[in-house]
């Protein structure tokens, strides 16, 4: 029972924050992330190379520096705090979380960690709603190679990257686990058709078509039909890095509002000093306490077993989703007609708490994946009386 | 007791459904439906009001001698309500339902004459200048000035959370003439040409993307002390009068009704967590249908305060309980709608909704795609504008004030 | 589209008001209830004889007045404001509900009226929740009589009663709406095992237990298997009633609590006073409007086609369900302490309150039949654009 | 960073297990299973005491000197823990966590040394007297006197919410004993023989029928100034102290755990509305996951108080959080078991649960009889018990006002 950083993890949180803190400007950001470039490239450089943070939970072998879950905790937690556009979670801890558990993808895994290779996930589609495992896409053999069929749809990323990470089913039902395969292909591939868009949190994404699209062999990673043991895990774990880069968000929201409260005067006095709006901030307050709960709790049981581990990232992300809505929306109601617009932080914030809200899956998806996890009933122990 | 409509209310109210059958076209309605805020597409609504106009329905509530409609008060909340039912681009209030009210009760015979038939046409389109930088929940703390030089106020000052003020060639507003020990006094209520030299109207971009609102700057600007309505210095009286129409709109649950069949529309068509339609979803249609069984029972209150109204008697405070009621609500529905657009729901595409522009820093993509349907693009915009249903018009927390006096005596 | 009531309609609430006033004793009434009596025949005398209440909603020609819903609605409300525990909804509005659809049953209806009969409505069973349709209990035929096997839970009523209206099925599954057959019997029957107990709202209600016990012919009432034609009618006038008897309960918690609100004092001021209070207060008032507009609706609809109705009053339960715990639970934490005893009338409101947050159904089951009775949406209007 | 336990841990865990599995009788567990509030049946908890004492840990959290435990903070919490999930009845916390410590830090000797061995018999059984009837949120309004008079102080005055007056030989409790500017100043801290003369105990019935707590008259009641804990008039120094032991209980997460899981079992068997077993009606299921996925949140942040107090550091305002949030939790899984209890929860049968008793007005049948299973007669009796946890040791009003200004800094 341990929730002390090592020196290590406590210099990599200091330095990152600090960074953010100098060179990460909100304005910019946004002004990047409205062009045709998407982002800032020199961000992500020096990410990669500054502050090596886009290595630190991928293998040694591959360039990185070996951390776990809670390494990813702090990164995502920093970058949420500063509202950081650039998609680490997608790209390191999803895209990096499934191509680690797969053969063959050294390489790729190198460029991640040296910044040049950055990995859109493709798992969603036009009638998968949030369910990952619910694959229509199909890829069929054709001689050496593979031919994909289907659509992905809000796939995050994708002016940023170089490679797509795409589900492809090739066995079985829509929404059997069986008989997922994964597909890495690179973002410039003849015959696919992509539409690229903003998203309401100031990324990208893009709806891919993939008609008949045919791809060497060796696009497959690992073994077919069977990537959803790759992707299972990686899932959670990026569950987990939302759910901290949510909890920064907060802080940086409820720290926020209770700053403009004792600002703002009206009726003579900051409007701080009512006490319906202090219980408000109050309440601002637990969830976000409990979301850091939450963030510990999914981060540090990533490594037990699979049934244990999806309750605990599932009873983070219902925890997130209802804070991010709850202090989300009491920051705009507290900033009043200011936390309308984009003049202040606070807007922005609310947009990826908006978007966080839903992202992996809203609250009710993993409500029930949590209820159908947890044990039934012993009968009642009448015995004894 | 009876919650059933009259025979002549039901003919009247067939009367309203045919002309909205036959005038209400196709594109009209698509502007009413991709509407992301409370306003409609500009063009669109002024279409549909000079379509109105032609009627001689723009202005209803008016007195029949300055071209409104000699209804009873169901008639006119039934003209709203099938209005709205028929998804219909709502008018701007600012002229029709609030200024107009102002000058027929306070203005002088050249103010009526010169605004009230400008205003049916179109011709003068007003906003609103009330709320300032350092006066919103407390509106009487508002600070832009207007001195006495001659005929003239000269106006300094600020002005924001105005809608429509680039579309607007005249402001209504309230500054202050002079400072007394009680803040509510020494305001003017003022009608300010929008084309005075020394304003400046700067669009303020909302979470939306959208620019739906601004902030004015009012540099010695010049009016005519003919532009007073009412008394210099009793402003806050004629103010006091026309809140009660911004606050009354009482048809609130016809469009949250609307809302609500949206929802449940987008969540028949949108896989659930199980793979089933989202709207047979237990979680989902739990909360579906407590929304519903909630406007069920705002339109009873509703249809109280309209049966007080058509009795004479006074509606008491439920002007702010229908407000904190409905604004609740119709978030409720933005979150449901949200919700059902799924991953959807996280493209920004503007282009795809109404009014759509003008938007800062957004080019729409060459080939017009929409991913999903148009829909999933007026979701999170509706979402995001319709938070401020519980701040302005008197934020819900001032409400709830004015309810714990005025309806508790606490 | 009229909320006023007629003059007769003013008379009968402001005639039973000013009884209540006068001669309905909060501590009397609760003496009463804990006594084997249970409760104060005096009291359904005067309703029969001074008030006319009770045949207030039935047919002239069982000496009733042939008043409908909405006196229902007038007369449940004040009894609710005086928290009066003579079973008047069980007895009259849902008994009476079902025996004036049924051939057979003026006698009864009219020892109703006078107030010589109560009939208890014994409808639940130890396995069918909340369901009223959902009956285990049988009726066979032999020869000429009827015998009944089965049980019977939380049948409200029963030591006022005269009489038990029973339902048992006589052919079809447990749940089906065909195959229930209603029985009404006296209260002593020979072979009927009757388990009496108090309720938490200071009422009484029994467990029966029904071991082939012999019942003449004449004890069906209306056709056999058909019951459930006259049982869904009646209920949902009862679940009108109790609505309104639920209004009239959160009128005094609320004024109650205001005026508490007003006269305790901590911190040198009145708890009153205190913003984050207050509006508590006003979101009570709120939850107390609501309910009277559910009332009305639920009410006004109980002429409506089935659908309608049925729609209207799980509306209506709902929303009273909600309200009646969050004016109940509220009242007693602003009442603090005091609001936990049985010291203050608040404390008996909020046990009333418990109990009709669940009877004749929990928010839960009505929200899902109300769901289940609202229109499926049409298509996407497309066609238009 | 782990949130796991470590071998010395387990081991101990290991050790408590061990104990409770053979000491632990049915009857003793029962007790538990059937509480109505968070107070165990006088005896039973009585009976357990002893049993604790035996093994030398009834009073783990004292010095070791005294009858304590050298136990890591770690070892005290699993302790609880491994208790609450056991089902042992809970001690009353009057004497062991609350007068004890203060006699601890502030005592006299001979305080010590009297007080302390009986409360660990339980030959001495304190009740707690604070609250008066003017002073519940604001304590320091107390108003409660204790005049000089020789040796000893005269105390006139009432005191109420007393749990366990009946039961208790001994009360702790604040006095007034002088009048300064600030109510604060003049407090003293008093321990009264509850045979003295002048002492009148009024039971009050709660809404639960039951008798849990009590109103005491004292009229001139003569008690020693050798009573007086700490100095006089700076009883509130004693009382900040101990209120700290009060709000600590950071246990609560293992016996809302228990009562998820009684709420899941309960479930399991009573049929939900379409006929399959509440436990699988989806609205049913949601909630209680939701129950469980707080409560899952909730031990995390007592794990990090936990783990902060090892680490010696201060746990800061986790106090007043963990207060309200368990508490609304605690409220939560009560309204669920009442849910789940079906018609049956409508059953008033105290003579089914324990305590059980006194009991106003009630007389249990003469057979006996429970409708339906034990937990449905604890049900309803424990939701409105239950209503205490918001308000009692500071109300979760209270509670926020103290967040809003040490956390938020407002």
């Amino acid at each position: 029972m341990d929730f002390s950083l090592t020196a290590e993890q406590q210099l990599l949180r200091d330095s990152l924050a600090d960074w953010l803190a100098d060179r990460y400007d909100l304005a910019r950001s946004r002004e990047a992330a409205a062009s045709e470039a998407g982002w800032q490239p020199e961000v992500w450089r020096a990410f990669a190379d500054d502050l090596g943070i886009l290595g630190a939970t991928l293998p040694e072998e591959v360039g990185g520096s070996g951390g776990g879950p809670v390494e990813a905790m702090v990164i995502a937690e920093q970058l949420g705090r500063a509202l950081v556009v650039e998609p680490y979670v997608d790209t390191v801890v999803l895209g990096g979380g499934v191509l680690r558990r797969l053969p063959g993808a050294g390489d790729v895994l190198k460029g991640v960690v040296a910044g040049s290779v950055r990995i859109a996930p493709g798992l969603l589609e036009p009638t998968s709603g949030h369910t990952a495992h619910s694959v229509a896409t199909t890829a069929r053999r054709d001689g050496g190679d593979w031919v994909l069929t289907g659509a992905k749809a809000v796939v995050p990323g994708v002016p940023q990257a170089t490679h797509l990470l795409l589900t492809a089913r090739t066995s079985g039902e829509q929404r059997d686990l069986d008989g997922i395969s994964i597909f890495l292909l690179p973002v410039e591939l003849p015959g696919l058709q992509v539409h690229r868009y903003r998203t309401i949190d100031d990324r990208h994404a893009a709806d891919l078509v993939l008609d008949d699209v045919q791809v060497p062999a060796d696009a497959l990673l690992g073994e077919e039909g069977r990537g959803w043991t790759a992707l299972a895990p990686a899932l959670d774990e990026a569950l987990a890095a939302l759910t901290a880069e949510a909890v920064g968000c907060m802080r940086t929201v409820l720290a926020d509002t209770v700053a403009y409260s004792k600002e703002r005067r009206q009726f003579g006095q900051p409007i701080g000093s009512f006490q319906a709006l202090q219980h408000r901030m109050v309440d601002m307050h637990l969830e976000v306490e409990q979301s850091v709960a939450a963030m510990y709790l999914a981060t540090l049981r990533l490594g037990a077993e699979p049934a244990e581990r999806a309750r605990a990232t599932s009873a983070a992300k219902v925890t997130v989703s209802r804070a991010a809505r709850f202090v989300g929306q009491n920051a705009v109601q507290l900033h009043g007609g200011m936390g309308m617009t984009q003049e202040l932080a606070i807007g922005h914030y609310f947009k990826r708490l908006t978007a966080i809200e839903y992202e992996l899956g809203p609250a009710d998806h993993h409500r029930s994946r949590y209820a159908s996890l947890t044990p039934k009933p012993r009968s009642a122990e009448r015995g004894e009386d | 007791m009876d919650l059933e409509w009259s025979a002549a209310d039901l003919a009247f109210r067939d009367e309203v459904r045919a002309f909205l059958d036959e005038r209400l076209t196709p594109d009209l309605r698509r502007a009413g439906r991709l509407m992301t805020s409370v306003y409609a597409d500009h063009e669109a609504s002024m279409r549909w009001q000079a379509i109105l106009h032609e009627r001689g329905w723009a202005a209803p509530a008016w007195p029949v001698e300055y071209g409104g409609c000699d209804w009873t008060v169901t008639q006119h909340y039934l003209f709203s309500r099938e209005s709205i039912l028929a998804g219909a681009p709502p008018l701007s209030p600012m002229g029709i339902s609030m200024v107009a009210h102002v000058l027929i009760e306070f203005g002088t015979p050249e103010q009526k004459e010169f605004f009230l038939p400008r205003i049916l046409t179109g011709e003068v389109f007003f906003c609103q200048g009330y709320s300032e930088p350092e006066a919103g929940s407390d509106l009487a703390a508002l600070s832009m000035t207007a001195e006495a030089d001659g005929d003239d106020l000269v106006c300094t000052g600020s002005k924001i959370w105005t809608t429509h003020a680039g579309e607007a060639n005249w402001m209504f507003c309230l500054v202050r003439t002079s400072r007394a020990a009680k803040k509510q006094q020494g305001i003017t209520f003022l009608l300010i040409d929008m084309s005075s030299p020394g304003i400046e109207v700067r669009p303020l971009v909302m979470t939306s993307g959208e620019q739906i609102q601004n902030q004015e700057f009012f540099d010695h600007v010049r009016v005519p002390k003919a532009n007073v309505v009412g008394e210099i210095d009793d402003g806050w009286t004629v103010a006091k009068y026309l809140l009660e129409f911004e606050r009354g709109g009482s048809a609130a649950a016809p469009k949250l009704q609307i809302m609500a069949d949206e929802v449940a529309r987008a969540a028949a068509g949108q896989p659930g967590p199980d793979g089933r339609p989202l709207l047979e979803s237990p979680a989902f249609a739990a909360k579906l249908a407590d929304a519903r069984i909630r406007i069920d029972v705002l339109e009873v209150l509703e249809f109280r305060v309209l049966s007080a109204a058509a009795g004479g008697r006074n509606p008491g405070t439920a002007s702010s309980m229908l407000k904190i009621l409905g604004t609740e609500l119709s978030q409720t529905l933005t979150e449901l709608l949200l919700e059902a657009a799924g991953p959807r729901g996280r493209a920004y595409q503007p282009h795809a909704t109404r009014p759509g522009g003008p938007l800062a820093g957004f080019a729409p993509p060459a080939d017009g795609y929409v991913s999903g349907e148009e829909w999933q693009a007026v979701a999170p915009l509706r979402y995001f504008n319709d938070r401020a249903g519980t701040i302005y018009a008197g934020s819900n927390e001032i409400q709830r004030n004015i309810l714990a006096k005025a309806a508790l005596g606490l």
